[in-house]
């Protein structure tokens, strides 16, 4: 009865429209003229960078001043990646790592490229690399990725809090 | 049974889109509860939260809820893939169980973000019913015609609910929709899905409804007139819309017997029916009198925002004891196709 | 007060990859059916259902429970969904024990399930947001910077992931129910296994299943009046965080020491590691043994790691830790949580077969989810609270 | 770029907005009694389970919806049937077997005691009442799934 039906198919498509807020309007703004605009909490008075959803969420608070923080960055923490990963391009063994910039207290996902992954340590020092101009959209994906500045690295210290 | 109440509410005004986030939309809405109980975070023992992944097209999207509530230092908190009301429900539970005094619970919905009525439809059958993309609207007109062919409701009687609700809406600020229309207009009206007229159907908006319940003295000392809990529950049916009954919702009937709607008056109801057939089945399953005001709000047919809607009664139905207008209130949501769900609860001033 | 409640009845599927046999109602049914025939009951004697499941999109059903009502039975009774994401199965059973706890109901059904191979789990759990950055490699991309970050902290030998993931492979075979049945796993084949996410080896992530997990709670009158075997509920717990902050600790989140801390308060325990007999953790990454060993107190902090490698929670040890295979072995993620407490249930009611601890006095459950920050905790135990 | 971040635009309050589909092909395992139904239908065969007080379950329950005990045995249906009740589908929408206007409704199949909700191609709204007979209109290259039944034609004759 191998003929029998088993399985059917049920493909399912809904159409919505995604709003990213107000209140990251500046930061998106900030990444098509290739600079991090992130935001302070009222509250608390840390930088989120990106400011997420507009929110401190160990206050419950709506962020408030934007706050433009360096290009470079400290390596908190990373994983080196050997999974070719659903829809990801790029060559493996490849790290992503959570890169705490400079001026923001809160870490962000990226890419560390231009380095050989087995030399990434926690406390490296990375700066971004940015697509040409005319490709950057609304998106930190207008990063490429990020790569050593070549910098001492920082203390442990420096960053243990954003582990 | 530990005594329970309502003691704060708090709404969002109802839209037709939003660009902000629904964290966003959360922030104001659960500090204007929690200061309108004159309360602050740490005041709170539970927190249960009503939302649903679809409505944005994001799952795990109440995950980010908790931005909104300052979880920090960490909270009791729980999340119920369903309208607030019955997140209002697991927190009374809790309460029972003695192990808190307080809970906020809140909803929250966004029927903007995609085609609402095909976003239903996902909720039936998903091998049979489903793989035929039937919408909302349209299995909702099917009941109705049941109801007006079986005599069980007219059009007249249906334009009567849509006229009364758009009214009442008048003076309601969070709706949506609001109106003054003739009988006449309104069963003139053109027809969106034979035999619904666009009034016949639910106001599909974007909302979100906080409520703060207290046990006992607590909630004396909180509210001046608290509105108490003296009766709740929640039963469901078949969804099969084959193998149903189209002219009656015995779910509802045996909620509003469990919950006791039948021992004393109901002065106001607050009904979650998101069309106008559905209204007059729901009126006569809680066994409701003339004697009742329904939807002084203008309820779901003037705003209903998924998730958040039925909580939304709730509040409007605890608000009419608190402020004096009502001794004896009821609240309800629903839920599923044809009102598939439904809680029933009986709010008392004292 | 709280009205006592007991588990009476604990049913669950055959776990794989893919349930090709069945509907997503046959799935639920098959655990349903188990853990009423344990209860000596029939749907007709269920008051409420309790129904727990990650996300909907899983399988691209809405609110499911809504048409699961017919295969239930469930017309004319309460049925309540819950959804905590991947701690669901736990806090579903927390608050299907709290509808008994209340005294509202007296015998109450609980399922969580997933039936994964509808879809595929990728598609839930990484939709690409716009203007959002893409994810760059997944659960283990979120997972491993922290679990490196433990590491580094604690100063754990490499090996400690490999040792968990053997210990938990091994279990797993002694349970017929598991998804993964791999007897021949050797520290030295762990340590070879391919690295996905350095730290994180292929050996120590878990599968993706299609599963179910019923149990039945009852009243006190009720649980002593079933002459069949019974675990007491004797405390449970949830705690909440945000998923991201400035300063936020991921090792070892507060939300779940702050759950341990209320857990162990109310359940009258003084010392966990003298007085649990047996842990059932939600473990989806080898190395987060370790780390919630410590997190929830049952070992010194930055010790965890040695009560790996010393063989403590090996099912011998002095704390057996996921004799039944665990996440690592099966992991339906709407049932994964309800599966740990139910494991913790069966090991007190002396119901778990082959991967039995002897004489379990309390046992310990245990489920998180999202970016660990959702806790859901019970001890269940063989006398009253 | 993720999600449709290319096709942004721009909110009056500055918010960035942009389309989000989620589009996914599910494949189910449909288990022995929808298995059984499905493959019938490929054969332009309908069929229905009996339930344990005697009622013919069309789509066929999986479980019994009052006693929730296995359902098993099996009685064979007719593919024509009387409008229960109907609405009308002005607009169709993606997934819809028909492209033009046409009618929802719940059918009874000669010799099912449960309705089967499916299209009916009626023309207009003014065509179709309640009562009228219909016949299960067959797809060219049926696959195994309730769209086998493309939709129900109205048969000539007036409501019985």
């Amino acid at each position: 009865m191998s003929d029998d039906v088993l399985r059917i198919r049920t493909p399912i498509s809904i159409k919505y429209q995604y709003s990213a807020g107000p209140r990251v309007s500046s930061h998106l703004l900030g990444l098509m003229d290739g600079r991090f605009v992130g935001k302070r909490c009222p509250v608390c008075e840390l930088v989120y960078m990106p400011p997420r959803n507009g929110t401190c969420a160990k206050c419950g608070a709506l962020l408030g001043e934007d706050v433009e923080v360096g290009q470079r960055g400290t390596i908190t923490t990373f994983c080196v990646v050997n999974v070719p990963f659903l829809g990801q391009t790029i060559k493996i063994p490849y790290v992503s790592a959570t890169i705490l910039l400079d001026g923001a207290d809160m870490g962000m996902q990226h890419l560390i490229q231009e380095v050989d992954a087995a030399d990434v340590r926690m406390g490296m020092r990375v700066e971004p690399v940015w697509r040409p101009r005319e490709e950057w959209q609304p998106s930190l994906e207008n990063v490429l990725h990020f790569r050593p500045t070549g910098e001492p690295d920082a203390p442990f210290e420096s960053y243990a809090g954003h582990l | 049974m530990r005594e329970v109440a309502i003691i704060a509410s708090a709404q969002a005004d109802n839209t037709a889109t939003t660009t902000s986030t629904p964290v966003e939309m959360l922030i104001p809405v659960i500090q204007q509860v929690l200061a309108n109980a004159s309360m602050t975070k740490t005041d709170i023992g539970f927190w249960c939260h009503g939302s649903c992944d679809y409505m944005t097209g994001q799952p795990f999207s109440f995950v980010s809820a908790v931005d909104a509530l300052g979880a920090w230092p960490p909270i009791i908190e729980s999340h119920v893939e369903a309208d607030g009301a019955f997140a209002l429900y697991e927190a009374w539970l809790k309460i029972q169980t003695g192990e808190i005094d307080t809970a906020l619970v809140f909803g929250n919905g966004r029927s903007s973000s995609g085609d609402i009525n095909r976003i239903l439809t996902l909720q039936l059958d998903p091998y049979v019913v489903g793989p035929l993309w039937p919408d909302d609207r349209s299995i909702a007109a099917m009941q109705a015609r049941a109801c007006l062919e079986s005599g069980v409701v007219t059009e007249r009687a249906m334009a009567e609910v849509a006229q009364r609700n758009h009214r009442n809406a008048l003076t309601n600020p969070k709706a949506l929709r609001r109106g003054d229309h003739s009988i006449e207009a309104l069963m003139a009206a053109q027809l969106v899905a034979d035999p619904l007229r666009e009034l016949d159907c639910p106001a599909h908006a974007d909302g979100v409804t906080a409520v703060i319940i207290a046990a006992g003295d607590r909630a004396r000392g909180l509210a001046a007139r608290p509105a108490w809990i003296r009766g709740i529950d929640h039963r469901i049916e078949s969804q099969n819309l084959g193998n149903r009954s189209m002219t009656t919702l015995p779910s509802a009937a045996l909620a509003a017997h469990k919950a006791g709607v039948a021992n004393d008056k109901i002065d106001v109801a607050e009904l979650h029916a998101p069309y106008t057939h559905q209204e007059l089945l729901l009126t006569s399953a809680l066994g409701l009198s003339e004697a009742t005001t329904i939807n002084p709000s203008g309820g779901a047919l003037c705003a209903n925002p998924m998730m958040s809607a039925g909580l939304a009664r709730f509040a409007e139905a605890a608000t009419r004891i608190m402020n004096g207008t009502a001794d004896r209130a009821l609240g309800h949501a629903s839920s599923g196709p044809w009102m598939q769900q439904n809680l029933v609860c009986v709010l008392e001033g004292e | 007060m709280a009205e006592r409640c007991a588990v009476i009845g604990v049913g669950q599927t055959q776990h794989t990859s893919c349930r090709a046999d069945v509907s997503i109602a046959g799935l639920v049914r098959e655990a349903v059916d188990r853990a009423l025939e344990s209860a000596q009951l029939t749907m007709a004697d269920i008051d409420a259902i309790v129904i727990g499941k990650a996300p909907d999109m899983l399988e691209g059903v809405m609110m499911p429970e809504l048409w699961l009502v017919d295969s239930l039975a469930a017309a004319g009774k309460p049925v309540f969904r819950v959804h905590t994401a991947g701690s669901v199965g736990g806090s579903t059973a927390i608050v299907a024990a709290q509808h008994v706890m209340s005294g509202v109901h007296k015998r109450v059904l609980t399922v969580g399930f997933e039936k994964q191979s509808d879809g595929n789990a990728m598609w839930a759990l990484s939709v690409p947001m716009p203007f959002g950055m893409p994810v760059h490699a997944g659960a283990g991309g979120y997972f491993s910077p922290i679990i490196r970050s433990y590491i580094k902290r604690s100063g754990a030998p490499s090996h400690i992931g490999c040792m968990v993931a053997v210990k938990d492979r091994t279990n797993a075979c002694r349970n017929p129910y598991a998804h993964l049945h791999e007897p021949d796993w050797t520290l030295e084949k762990a340590m070879a296994s391919p690295m996905l996410w350095d730290p994180v080896r292929m050996v120590e992530t878990c599968p993706s299943s299609d599963g179910a997990m019923a149990l039945v709670l009852a009243s006190e009158d009720v649980a002593d009046a079933h002459d069949g075997p019974k675990a007491w509920v004797h405390a449970t717990a949830m705690r909440s965080e945000p998923t991201a902050f400035a300063g936020r600790n991921q090792v070892s989140p507060r939300a779940s020491e702050d759950c341990a801390n209320d857990l162990w308060r109310k359940a009258g325990i003084t010392s966990p590691i003298d007085e649990i007999d047996a842990v059932e953790m939600y473990v989806p990454f080898a190395w987060f043994e370790p780390m919630w060993l410590e997190s929830l107190g049952f070992a010194p902090k930055d010790h965890g790691w040695r009560f790996v490698e010393d063989g403590v929670t090996e099912m011998t040890g002095r704390l057996p830790v996921n004799c039944s295979g665990g996440v690592l072995s099966t992991n339906p993620i709407g049932a994964s949580g309800m599966l740990r407490f139910g494991e913790a249930a069966m090991q007190v009611m002396g119901i778990a077969g082959d991967h039995q601890v002897d004489s379990v006095r309390k046992a310990f459950g245990h489920a998180y989810g999202g970016g660990s920050q959702f806790f859901a905790m019970w001890v269940v135990g063989k006398d009253k609270p | 770029m993720s999600g449709g971040t290319s096709e942004y635009s721009i909110a009056a309050d500055g918010s960035f907005t942009a389309p989000l589909e989620l589009s996914y092909p599910y494949k189910r395992t449909v288990g022995p009694i929808l298995s059984r139904f499905l493959t019938s239908l490929r054969d332009q065969r309908v069929e229905g389970t009996k339930g344990s007080d005697g009622r013919v379950h069309v789509p066929p329950a999986e479980f019994d919806p009052v006693t929730g005990e296995h359902l098993t045995e099996w009685v064979d249906v007719a593919s024509t049937g009387t409008i229960v009740t109907w609405s009308w589908q002005p607009a169709p929408v993606e997934g819809n077997t028909l492209q033009h206007p046409f009618a929802w409704a719940l059918i009874s199949l000669d010799g099912a005691d449960t309705n089967l909700l499916h299209a009916v191609d009626a023309g207009s709204a003014d065509a179709i009442k309640t009562g009228m007979r219909v016949t299960a209109r067959w797809a060219a290259e049926p696959s195994g799934s309730i769209s086998d039944i493309v939709c129900f034609d109205l048969t000539s004759g007036s409501p019985t």
